[in-house]
């Protein structure tokens, strides 16, 4: 990601549809980090949302990245429901209304991609009120962002800051294993929270994965 | 996992055919997952949409109809609707005088409802919204997402039905049932998890002598576990919890709900110590429920839901009612 | 086994407290286990009694009331009350007019039924009684003890209590009663056994992927084991058995009930198959009902029940009634 | 029970007394085999009805045989429900009544006794209309009432007598297990009632066998 590394919609696309896929792979396994500490449903959630995307960007692909993550956004907020559909939805349409104030071009650069995601990281965090180390999604999505913007600023290649991305993004949602929880349906816990791994956390890491493994290509 | 059951995927659309076919007086939009009255909006009243995941049954669906809901929003099981059946149903019920919401307190029904308030209040239709809140088991803290909402939705839905099908403006029909909200409480025991469609399995294990306290309603485990009582025992932990967190008094009227799979002979058994207890401090059991009314699948274990009575609360609770899971005076 | 309850021995008088508690309409005597309507007989209104086993709630103490059963006897659970019970009962809900004995065909409860009905009768009280025996699961002949008695039995309390309310004669009223049951047939599936306190583990073993097909409401096993399949074909199975045994035409009553411990959703699920294939057929859900009405303890499991309708039985199914558990029209 | 041997109230209460302790004893086996059949209560109900019986006689003792027996139908009937308590009142109020015809003395002989229980059974078929072979009460109590009279005929002591009866009895209920029921709530499951003990069998079993015991003291 770094100057003549350029993202076009196609490149979104298919992080879009790697995340889909490794969502629907990884499915069981967020159901299950769901079912100990919340309701057992964000594997189903997710993966009916990133369906139903997949499904809408074929039947008609956006022109332009912004485009794209916009309607990505849209889509979930439409069918995921629950906490992470609307938080979700809104990070996807931050990211492509970053975007598109930045010009909404096809191309998109390494440091566009990183505003982005600090665009979609502000819409999560206003949202949601959650702070770090609150144990949600923000304890793997902030560190990546921030792992990114690190690895741009000291001139990394892209693949290798899309690599730095989401490793702090599987260890961002590691590190949510010994919170307490603060905010969304763990909190009802307490203290009996501690001990599990976030399931939106897990699966921001699973996102950020599929952007690594797009970007590698 | 044995469920009565299509499929895993088709369980809420199915269950809304079932909705349709077995109750002439609801409206329902299979697709668009939205149950109405079927006399539409009446002008002037204003309407009320509620609406959160399936798997609570009869919650909402079963309390659509005269002097109480006017559209539900069902999403998946346990999983909050999206905002696109909520404008919907708000736009649509809408007969001129404002739209009420009742979001009970979960992040993913609030997020949801507060997107669809946004976008139906940008379609010219008022909006207001009353969040339910009165699990005490869940400790509220402004660093927290707050206490659940469970039992009491019942006596928020069927109160500010009355005061909407008054002809109260909605400025009032809020105020009355923020009110209700603000004087009900709730706990809820669970001798057994509930088993998702989606996860086959149950949520939690409990052991043969083990109960949890202080339960949701979405197959959450509770806040703590603890040796099985007798039903005495477990009803005074529901109660004395209850009353600390809201000193009771006077005339109450009280909900022992079943979570989907305890048997009523059981839930009359509960309501006994339950009377006992209130009998014990001075407090008269005016108004009571007993049965399955916000449930959690297949769940094997009981809530208890007070609610501080006055006057206007006592009249607006006798006001008739006509739903598939309440009905009286009509 | 994990049940709400003080104690074994105590479940029956301990829900019959809080049947107390719960309802005021009702008046219940704890001690000789009867659960009356609280105005009392009715000078010249033909009397309603039944009764049966506990661990069937809310049969049948939860159709006591206006324009339904004036008394009824529980028993221990999943055992006949005795006669004594009966004798009570019957003698206190004469109003002048002869009383109607409600009886489920089970050996038990014809044989106490029996001794009570001539032992009432030397008290001077006109007793009649019809025999509510519809579960087609079960094979009739002369030389058996007949087809059980279970879902039709709400369809006949109620329709016969509506007769009696409108002052029929206690012929009448016996007359109508029989053409209910004539004219209703039933079938259960079970997804689960269940747990009487008693016994304290399940009364059978169902595997992960059988069900008992052909249950009756005492956890007694069904007629036949078979692999567990989509609600869909265990409707059809259900729906074929009633069709077979009982020609469906016109308009008929349905109810899809829940053994205790089925999540209303999915009895929603099977009433829409329900609805389905009554309409392949040209028959019309004209009324019906979805939920726990007869249930069997903690079963999974469901019943269907169908009544062919003709205009009598609609005008009596639809007149008021006022009971915990069934309510309309006042 | 030959001649010589007379039988009194006392006799009497301790057949009761012993039949209340083997029911009690027996109260799961008797559940269980009716949880195989019908409806896994019958072990409570008849353990309610005869510890009822024995309060009943603990209160006042009946001062003749046939009042005793009366007292123990009556008391079954009100306390049993279900279908063994009509009809084991039944039958031990047919054999007071039948005592009482004979002439209602404070002595039984055995002669008396068989015929005590010959209306007993009586009674019982008459109410349940159960023939032998449908495996009921009846496959047991028929047997042995037959077995004793053939005793008695035959001259013999007793409590040789009584011992025929109770192993007749016995014999008579382990002959159900193949047997499909015809009567009763076992008949609703048709082929399937087939090698399961009948409950009510298995419990006249018990209570022939407490005969034995008392008579052999
Ligand atoms: N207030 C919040 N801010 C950020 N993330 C949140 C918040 N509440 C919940 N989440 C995230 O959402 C995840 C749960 O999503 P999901 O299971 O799909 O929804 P629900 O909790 O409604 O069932 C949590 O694991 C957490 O990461
Ligand atoms: N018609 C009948 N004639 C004789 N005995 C019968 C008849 N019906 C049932 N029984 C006996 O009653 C026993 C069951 O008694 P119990 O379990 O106490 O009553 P219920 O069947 O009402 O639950 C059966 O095992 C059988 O021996
Ligand atoms: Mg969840
Ligand atoms: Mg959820
Ligand atoms: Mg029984
Ligand atoms: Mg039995």
């Amino acid at each position: 990601m770094a100057t003549g590394f350029e993202m076009d919609t196609a490149f979104f696309a298919a992080w879009i549809e790697e995340s889909a896929r490794s969502v629907a792979a990884g499915k069981e396994r967020l159901t299950d980090l769901d079912a100990a500490i919340g309701d057992a449903d964000h594997g189903s959630n997710l993966d009916r949302g990133f369906t139903a995307v997949v499904r809408a960007l074929a039947v008609k692909e956006p022109d332009t990245p912004a485009a794209l993550l916009t309607v990505v956004g849209t889509t979930l907020i439409r069918k995921v429901g629950g906490a992470s559909g609307p938080l979700y939805g809104t990070a996807f349409r931050e990211m492509g209304r970053a975007l598109g104030d930045l010009g909404d071009t096809a191309e998109v650069s390494p440091g566009e991609l990183c505003a982005a995601l600090e665009a979609g990281l502000a819409g999560v965090r206003r949202l949601g009120s959650a702070a770090e180390g609150d144990k949600t999604m923000v304890d793997a999505l902030a560190p990546a962002v921030r792992a990114l913007r690190r690895a741009l600023e000291e001139g990394s290649e892209p693949r290798e800051a899309a690599a730095a991305a989401a490793a702090a993004a599987r260890e961002g949602a590691e590190a949510t294993i010994p919170m307490r929880a603060r905010r969304g349906r763990a909190s009802y816990l307490g203290e009996r929270s501690v001990g599990h791994e976030d399931p939106g956390a897990a699966s921001t890491a699973l996102i950020l994965t599929a952007l690594h493994t797009v970007a590698a290509r | 996992m044995k469920k009565l059951i299509n499929g895993v995927e088709s369980v809420v659309p199915d269950a809304l055919r079932g909705i349709a076919a077995a109750h002439p007086g609801l409206r329902v939009d299979v697709e668009n997952q939205i149950v109405f009255r079927d006399s539409g909006p009446r002008p002037g009243k204003v309407g009320l949409v509620s609406g959160g995941g399936s798997g609570h049954e009869p919650l909402h669906a079963g309390f659509v109809g005269y002097g109480m809901l006017d559209a539900a929003c069902p999403g998946e099981i346990f999983t909050s609707p999206v905002p696109d059946q909520m404008i919907e149903a708000t736009t649509a019920v809408d007969g001129g005088a404002g739209v009420l919401h009742i979001v009970k307190n979960y992040t993913g029904d609030v997020l949801n409802f507060q997107l669809a308030a946004e976008l139906s209040a940008e379609e010219g239709v008022e909006v207001a919204s009353v969040l339910v809140d009165d699990d005490v088991a869940v400790r509220d803290s402004l660093h927290t997402a707050g206490r659940r909402g469970t039992g009491a939705t019942v006596f928020v839905e069927k109160i500010a039905g009355a005061a909407a099908e008054s002809g109260a403006p909605l400025a009032e029909v809020a105020r009355v049932a923020g009110t209700v909200n603000a004087r009900s409480r709730s706990f809820g025991v669970a001798l057994s998890a509930c088993t998702t469609p989606a996860a086959g399995r149950p949520t939690f294990a409990l052991g043969d002598t083990e109960v949890e306290l202080g339960i949701g309603i979405h197959g959450e485990p509770g806040r703590a576990r603890s040796a099985m009582r007798p039903a005495a025992e477990l009803v005074r932990v529901a109660m004395d919890a209850l009353h600390e967190d809201l000193p009771l008094s006077g005339d109450v009227l009280v909900m022992v709900n079943g979570m989907g799979a305890t048997p009523l002979i059981e839930l009359y058994v509960a309501f006994a110590e339950v009377s006992a207890y209130l009998a014990e401090k001075g407090v008269t059991a005016a108004r009571s429920l007993v049965g399955d009314y916000v449930t959690s699948l297949d769940m094997q274990g009981f809530s208890i839901t007070v609610c501080l009575l006055d006057d206007e609360l006592v009249r607006l609770w006798d006001a008739p009612v006509e739903t598939p899971a309440l009905r009286w005076g009509r």
